[in-house]
């Protein structure tokens, strides 16, 4: 199963990420690239990270996105409108760039026996005795007990940008 | 043959069963529910209501479905054709998903996730970009603001809602919805004795625990739902059809259909959380020898609760006047928010007080 | 098809980095530049959680969490400010943007 | 001419349409359609009243499923003119009909829709048929509800009678194909 | 067998597919396409502008800026009809003015070109007369009211609204032989009497209503909370400025005038009944709203007191050169066949004059000018709409306000456009 | 002390194991009848499009037909014109405040579950201030949000 | 004088809440719901239940005859004169015995009518009538132009006792006066 939603969910991804960057119409970007985090929550199942996979799904496709989606709307950034690509240099400089970063990542991967070898499920159990369970509960328990203090920034860091999107967007503050 | 009936005995066969079940019945769930709708609204305004199609009219919405089948399929020129196509696509797909994790029955259920509620606000989640998405691409006014104010309003009372059932969970400490529904079911524990009994099971029931939180999540429901007295989106009488103006034929069928299959799904989760599910005290397990009878038995009842809610939400709708649009916005922003926000901190105080005494 | 370990997450990893890239270098439109972005945070949380499962344990899946999270937070400074920054110029191209620097 | 009740009048099943035997096809999408007629009402002028009347209580049109009055042509199969249609309106009129989708029907309802009436004056367009072709005239002025519900359940006869299944785009996709 | 009219029709579908534009141009009128604003387009198709007005909307996101309104979609000539057809010929037009309350405009220009010469009524007609219009006014406000709820969302008060007009439409039927066509009166007098057991029904219809509007409309509207909301405070017409655009009706007492016809000038006897004008404090929409509602109660007053102190007499003035002859008279005289032959085609005889009458109508002060040169037919007929008058202060009140309050608005205003355009 | 965790209060008996929560299987396979569901609603969706677009009455092409409805006359503007920034900071704000939310959720499941059996749960106070800090901030940033009058729509941005 | 203003009430707390009035609210319409309090429904079914129409009723126009089933109507176009929008238009016919001529033609267009009734009112033969009939609709505007054999084929079928079937008979009190005189005018 794991497979299956490996190259299910990667091609999803992967598709929706690529059209999301071409699309020259931006409405069309953010469909392109909500389908690429449902694509990635897929992933994310695959690897027993199930409530991670929820709360992709949940705040990026459901939230953030929504957010894109309503800026587009905003601005009136239709087709006839901005978004193109239109610096043929940065277009081929963008592909160098691109691909000579995913070319060395993914050299590094193959490379590297650790994550070959020692990357499958057996390899894994074998070594760490069981295979994680991203569940909400056991996150929940890390996150509460462990990572308190992230938890906490996070809450300052979002009410600090509750103060400064509405510092910024309104005129008359 | 063998293999095909083994294949159903797989977790992926019987989940393609359970899908494809579900998936025809709440179809035919909301054609009855479409009926139910004109009827109530019928007898409430001293009418008959549509009577002529079928027995008492209920073939009615079948011959509302299959006209728009067979009614022509405009798609205009001025509309940017793959969002406008893909819109009401949208809008039916969500509340058909969510409808996988809510359980029906004891063990019944197309998906048991263990992150139950929020899957469900995931998927419901995506159904606003069918309503920006069909106002933006309809490139019409009335269209565009109605679609523009329809996502804002769902958003605006998601917080609710999640905020409303956190409550639930706080008690039932997993958000799997199967849990909360056994947990609903054994009677209350009182001073380290679990009483059980018709009142004590009833009074189980989270919305003796939680009715504040249930009010605020019902509220928050209808405006989810687009009922009213929150119908702005499509009734706001000054925005013509709202953000389905420019669809026609099957596309705008499917906005209805999407939107009562949300009333469904929605239904089925408050049942769910606050109605005890698939439990009737204790008389869900009447037919405990027969399995097959068993889960008949509390589909009947979970089925009956959910209808019970539609009736009281239709019921609601031909009530109300409708809300004007800040109102709308000041109500969940200013007023829902803030009490569910107080109701949390109210639970977590008298849980939290409660496992003391306990202790 | 070998069964898929960690190396091929990583790969996807890496591949899903290089499109956020591309976009964000291509593309002159600050909102999907911006969208580039968020795909980039993404393939660094797959990442994540990928090594989470390698290693046995939940860190990556809490780190996620709290990246998701920061994104959403700056997402939203940054589409602020893009408004913002729209209703200074009528536009929101990022050489606009720059000729505000000098 | 003269026998029976007026209304009745028979269409031609028959001799005109060469006999034709309607279909299954055509009686499932006849029975759909004329089952479910939905108004666009073009409410002008007093008939509105009379239109609204037709919806409500005591005469109850919702009883033939033709209750959902959709503003939105698109949505519509039935667009009822209730009022005095005046050449400055005719405009607005024919852009909504044309918006309805296809198949759509018309119903002139009262005497100023179907001939301009008591209004032989100069900014009143003499019937709506000039600009819009027009499936049922009902006289009146008002006309009763009954008189409207009346000729639904005519406008109903008639949508049974037609041949449905020529007009899907199935039946006619070659020939698009062909054209195209 | 085809009239030539069905022809055309195929013509045209197939030459005329897209309309030639004919809206004012915004830009020539001071609307500038670079302010961002957007031009929203209300009517004449749209459920909410009670048939055929339109309106332009300049709107800087969801506040209005500028408005207006298109008024003449519903233009019939009717003054012009007047001045073709004489007074008799008239009434089955005023019919069609307010046609939520035809039987007031008929007692309106029957009673103005009775003014004109200076006929004075029977007893009996008056007090006819008087019922007649109550009744319409309850009509009218029914479906002002009825109406209003189902721009607001309340569907079923509609529909509860509308079943009780459907009584007064019964009555209306038993009365005068239409349901809301009347063209009842006549030029002094009545058409008909009314039937056997007519007013004991009414009375009874007219008890209980005050009880049943409780029911139905008030215990769902007055105070409900999102009802109030949606109206408190919305579309404010203070007391100067609606004086100053010349509202009449409850939208003028809404606004705190008092100023009622039937009290300021009494006409038909109205002096005689007692009952109450309810004028509202703030001038906003739900003042007006309150005002109809409380209106449509004092009119069961004044028809109740009218129905018991109903005198018996003529229904018409005795006199040949206004009034058809009886018919069995008609029928065997022969001096009377010709008295019925000049009233029909000369038209009733009235005297020469100038004579403004204005009549408190529900939605206001309908008037009619006539200027009489003695023969059947005026030689001009201005009438002054309160619709049209009412509609006129749209600029000033949809000013500044939301997309959203523009529905209450024009509800709370409650025009017909039948008498605004004429 | 009851048998049961005694901190969930008036009364939780843990539930059954659910027939189809896969003991040992991976998130996948928990997921996959939604993955179905998923699956099914698509191809109903596209489904039904493409049939009302098969069966569907073929209709002439009419120039009216290509405008957007504007109560029947022609339209007056373009129909995307800017919007109240309102609109949008409804929505920056809805992701700020969800995301909190969310965190709530999983503190939900820990607050209600503290099973000892589970190894390493935080305690029922600490949890408590946790979300004591949390709500606070929450609360503030709502109260900033209402006192900047970000949410009175009849005043313009 | 008697001008008083409207009461308005501040809202309650609850009232505020939405929820008692809503409720309250649903209690009225549960009531009708139910039919309780004089709730009932009051929908006519109609093609196969029809209003009782009132004596006065105005329904199409209609010619009748008299007992001797000769055409009362006179084409003295009173009607044709004083019809609002013209819908009648007649031919006179030539003069025929000893009642005046009958009308060669005589046509209303149904479409045209607006059921005023002044033709009733105006025709010094009462040989026109408002009928009961109103269930009339038409595919083409030509076939809602009765003519006169129509007319009087409704005006058999839906003359009411009270109006049309039992008219002043004008010529037979004519025939009796003049018999009481001593004239014959029957010959
Ligand atoms: S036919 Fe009569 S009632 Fe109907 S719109 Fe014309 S005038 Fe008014
Ligand atoms: S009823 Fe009126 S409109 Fe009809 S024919 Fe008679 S006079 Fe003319
Ligand atoms: S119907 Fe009467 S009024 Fe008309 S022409 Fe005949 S006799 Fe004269």
């Amino acid at each position: 199963m794991d497979d299956a939603s490996f190259w299910l969910g990667g091609l999803t991804a992967v598709t929706g990420g690529l059209m999301a960057v071409t699309r020259r119409n931006a409405v069309a970007s953010v469909m392109w690239l909500v389908g690429a985090f449902l694509g990635m929550s897929v992933l994310f199942l695959g690897m027993d990270a199930g409530f991670i996979g929820v709360i992709q799904v949940l705040v990026y496709a459901g939230a953030i996105m929504v957010l894109f989606l309503f800026v587009i709307m905003l601005l009136k950034l239709t087709p006839a409108g901005l978004a193109r690509v239109d610096r043929p240099k940065m277009t081929i400089a963008g592909i160098l760039a691109a691909g000579a970063l995913t070319a060395i990542l993914c050299a590094v991967a193959v490379a590297s026996p650790a994550w070959t070898r020692d990357g499958t499920d057996a390899a894994i159990r074998a070594r760490t005795g069981t295979l994680v369970q991203g569940r909400t509960a056991a996150v929940a328990d890390r996150l509460f007990s462990d990572h308190l203090l992230p938890f906490e920034i996070t809450s300052v860091l979002l009410l600090a940008a509750i103060v400064g999107s509405v510092a910024l967007t309104k005129r008359k503050v | 043959m063998d293999a095909v009936m083994n294949w159903f005995g797989t977790p992926v066969g019987s989940a393609v069963v359970k899908v494809l079940v579900v998936g025809n019945v709440v179809p035919l769930l909301v054609s009855f529910l479409v009926w139910l709708e004109r009827r109530v609204a019928a007898w409430i305004q001293d009418r008959t209501g549509p009577n002529r199609v079928g027995p008492f009219g209920l073939l009615q919405s079948f011959a509302d479905l299959l006209k728009f089948i067979f009614k022509e399929d405009v798609l205009p020129g001025h509309v940017n054709k793959p969002m406008y196509l893909l819109a009401p696509a949208l809008a039916v797909i969500p509340p058909l998903v969510a409808l996988a994790v809510i359980p029906f029955a004891d063990r019944m259920m197309i998906a048991d996730l263990d992150t139950g509620v929020l899957a469900v606000f995931a998927f419901s989640s995506i159904g606003v970009y069918a309503l920006a998405l069909g106002g933006w691409a309809s490139n019409s006014k009335y269209a565009l603001i109605g679609g523009v104010r329809a996502s804002a309003q769902l958003i605006s009372y998601e917080l609710v809602l999640g905020l409303a059932a956190l409550g639930v969970f706080m008690i039932t400490g997993s958000l799997r919805l199967h849990d909360v529904v056994t947990d609903q079911a054994n009677g209350l524990l009182i001073d380290g004795t679990l009483r059980d009994g018709f009142l004590p099971k009833f009074f189980d029931w989270n919305i003796w625990k939680q009715p504040l939180g249930a009010l605020l999540f019902f509220i928050a429901a209808l405006a989810e739902t687009n009922r009213a007295p929150f119908d702005l989106p499509e009734a706001e009488s000054e925005l013509a059809a709202g953000y389905h103006t420019e669809y026609s034929s099957m596309k705008f069928a499917l906005f209805f259909l999407g939107e009562y299959a949300a009333m469904v799904a929605i239904s089925g989760l408050f049942t769910t959380l606050y109605l005890g599910g698939w439990t009737l005290f204790g008389a869900e397990n009447l037919f405990a020898g027969t399995p097959a009878l068993q889960t008949a038995w509390q589909i009947a009842i979970f089925t009956g609760k959910v209808v019970f809610l539609l009736f009281t939400i239709i019921w609601i709708r031909w009530t109300v006047p409708r809300f004007r649009y800040d109102q709308l916005m000041d109500l969940g922003w200013k007023r829902m928010l803030p009490i569910s926000i107080g109701w949390l901190v109210f639970t977590a105080l008298a849980t939290w007080a409660y496992a003391q005494h306990v202790r | 098809m070998p069964p898929v370990t960690t190396a091929h997450y990583v790969m996807l990893s890496a591949i899903l980095m290089g499109v956020g890239l591309f976009g964000v270098v291509t593309r002159k439109n600050a909102v999907i530049v911006l969208m580039g972005l968020e795909l980039m945070l993404n393939a660094a949380n797959l990442a994540f959680v990928a090594f989470a499962r390698h290693h046995g344990n939940l860190q990556g899946h809490v780190f996620t969490f709290i990246v998701i999270a920061v994104a959403a937070a700056e997402a939203a400074v940054a589409l602020s400010i893009m408004i913002a920054l729209y209703r200074l110029k009528g536009s929101i191209t990022l050489d606009d943007a720059q000729e505000l620097k000098g | 001419m003269a026998q029976g009740r007026l209304a009745t009048v028979s269409w031609g099943e028959s001799e005109e349409d060469g006999g034709a035997v309607l279909t299954t096809v055509d009686s499932l999408v006849n029975w759909a359609r004329k089952n479910s007629l939905w108004p666009l009402p073009m409410g002008l002028s007093c008939c509105a009243i009379e239109f609204m009347a037709a919806a409500t209580s005591r005469f109850d049109m919702a009883r033939f499923g033709a209750e959902v009055a959709r503003f939105s042509p698109k949505q519509a199969d039935v667009m009822i003119v209730a009022g005095t249609m005046t050449y400055k309106m005719g405009e607005a009129v024919r852009r909504l009909y044309d918006q309805m989708a296809e198949p759509k029907w018309v119903i002139a309802m009262g005497a100023c829709a179907s001939t301009a009436g008591m209004f032989r004056t100069y900014p009143v367009m003499q019937g709506i048929d000039h600009i819009v072709p027009v499936d049922f005239y009902v006289p009146g002025c008002p006309p009763r509800p009954e008189m409207l519900i009346n000729t639904l359940i005519q406008l109903q006869k008639k949508v049974a009678s037609e041949r449905a299944h020529k007009g899907l785009r199935v039946a006619n996709l070659k020939a698009e194909k062909a054209t195209a | 067998m085809t009239p030539p009219e069905s022809a055309a029709a195929e013509n045209v579908l197939e030459t005329r597919t897209a309309p030639v534009a004919a809206t004012p141009d915004m830009v020539s009128r001071g609307f500038d396409p670079a302010s961002g604003h957007m031009l929203l387009n209300m009517g004449p198709s749209h459920p909410s502008t009670h048939g055929v007005l339109r309106i332009l909307l300049e709107m800087d996101g969801e506040k209005i800026v500028r408005c207006e309104p298109d008024v003449g979609y519903l233009h019939r000539g009717m003054e012009k009809v007047a001045e073709v057809y004489g007074y008799n010929k008239f009434i089955p037009y005023t019919d069609r003015f307010d046609y939520l309350a035809p039987i007031s405009n008929n007692v309106a220009v029957a009673t103005a070109a009775e003014k004109v010469c200076g006929i004075e009524l029977p007893p009996r007609a008056k007090a006819l007369r008087v019922i007649a219009s109550e009744l319409g006014r309850i009509s009218a406000h029914l479906l002002g009211v009825g109406a209003f709820a189902m721009d607001i969302g309340a569907m079923s008060v509609f529909l509860y609204c509308f079943r009780e007009r459907e009584s007064i439409y019964n009555y209306m039927e038993a009365l005068t032989g239409a349901r809301f066509t009347v063209s009842w009166t006549r030029v002094g007098g009545l058409s008909r009497d009314v039937p056997p057991g007519w007013l004991d029904s009414v009375k009874r219809f007219v008890d209980g209503l005050p009880k049943r509007v409780e029911r139905d409309i008030e215990e769902l509207l007055t105070t409900n909370p999102i009802w109030v909301d949606r109206l408190s405070g919305v579309g404010v017409i203070p007391k100067d400025v609606a004086v100053g655009y010349g509202l009449t009706g409850p939208a003028l007492r809404g606004s705190g005038v008092e100023w009622d016809l039937r009290k300021e000038s009494p006409y038909l006897g109205y002096e005689q009944y007692d009952f109450d004008v309810p004028v509202g404090e703030h001038g906003d929409a739900y003042d007006r709203y309150l005002v109809r509602v409380e209106e449509l109660k004092q009119s069961c007053r004044i028809i109740l007191q009218a129905i018991a102190k109903l005198p018996d007499g003529p229904i018409d003035v005795q006199d040949h050169k206004l009034r058809l002859p009886q018919k069995r008279s008609v029928l065997t005289s022969m001096e009377e066949l010709i008295h019925q032959f000049m009233v029909v085609s000369e038209g009733p005889e009235l005297a020469t004059g100038e004579r403004y009458f204005g009549a408190e109508n529900p939605k206001g002060e309908l008037g009619f000018y006539v200027a009489s040169d003695g023969t059947g037919k005026p030689r001009r007929m201005r009438v002054r709409g309160p619709s049209f008058t009412n509609l006129s202060c749209l600029p000033y009140v949809l000013k500044d306000a939301m997309l959203a309050d523009v529905v209450a608005i024009l509800a709370s205003l409650d025009f017909v456009m039948g008498e605004c355009d004429r | 002390m009851p048998a049961i965790p005694a901190a969930i209060p008036f009364g939780a008996l843990p539930g059954a194991p659910p027939l189809l929560a896969a003991g040992g299987a991976g998130a996948i396979d928990d997921y996959l009848p939604v993955l179905i569901m998923l699956g099914f609603g698509v191809v109903f969706a596209v489904g039904s499009l493409t049939i009302s677009w098969l069966l569907g009455e073929k209709g002439r092409k009419l120039r009216a037909k290509d405008t957007p409805y504007e109560c029947g006359m022609p339209i007056q503007s373009h129909a995307h014109e800017r919007f109240g920034v309102k609109f949008y900071l409804v929505a920056v704000l809805f992701i700020l405040f969800d995301v909190e939310i969310v965190f709530m959720y999983p503190w939900a499941v820990s607050w209600g579950h503290p099973d000892p059996n589970r190894g390493g749960a935080p305690a029922m106070g600490l949890l408590l201030a946790e979300v004591a800090v949390f709500v606070a901030i929450l609360v503030a940033g709502w109260w900033y949000v209402v006192k900047k009058g970000v949410l009175e729509w009849h005043k313009e941005d | 004088m008697a001008y008083v203003k409207v009461k308005r009430r501040k809202l309650t707390f609850a009232e505020r809440t939405y929820v008692a009035p809503i409720a309250k609210g649903m209690v009225t319409t549960l009531k009708h719901m139910l039919q309780l309090g004089g709730t009932e429904r009051v929908t006519m079914e109609y093609p196969e239940q029809k209003w009782k129409l009132p004596d006065r009723y105005r329904g199409a126009p209609v010619l009748v005859k008299d007992a001797a089933g000769r055409e009362k109507c006179v084409s003295c176009s009173m009607c044709e004169y004083v019809c609002p929008p013209r819908a009648i238009s007649i031919i006179p016919g030539e003069i025929d015995g000893p009642v005046e001529k009958a009308p060669k033609v005589f046509d209303i267009d149904m479409l045209r009518c607006i059921f005023c009734g002044y033709c009733e009112e105006v025709c010094p033969e009462e040989a026109i009538f408002m009928s009961e009939e109103y269930e009339l609709c038409g595919q083409t505007r030509a076939e809602m132009v009765f003519p006169k054999d129509k007319l009087y084929a409704m005006g058999e079928k839906f003359g009411r006792d009270g109006r049309t079937k039992d008219p002043v008979k004008k010529y037979d009190r004519l025939v009796s006066e003049a018999a009481a005189q001593g004239l014959d005018l029957t010959k």
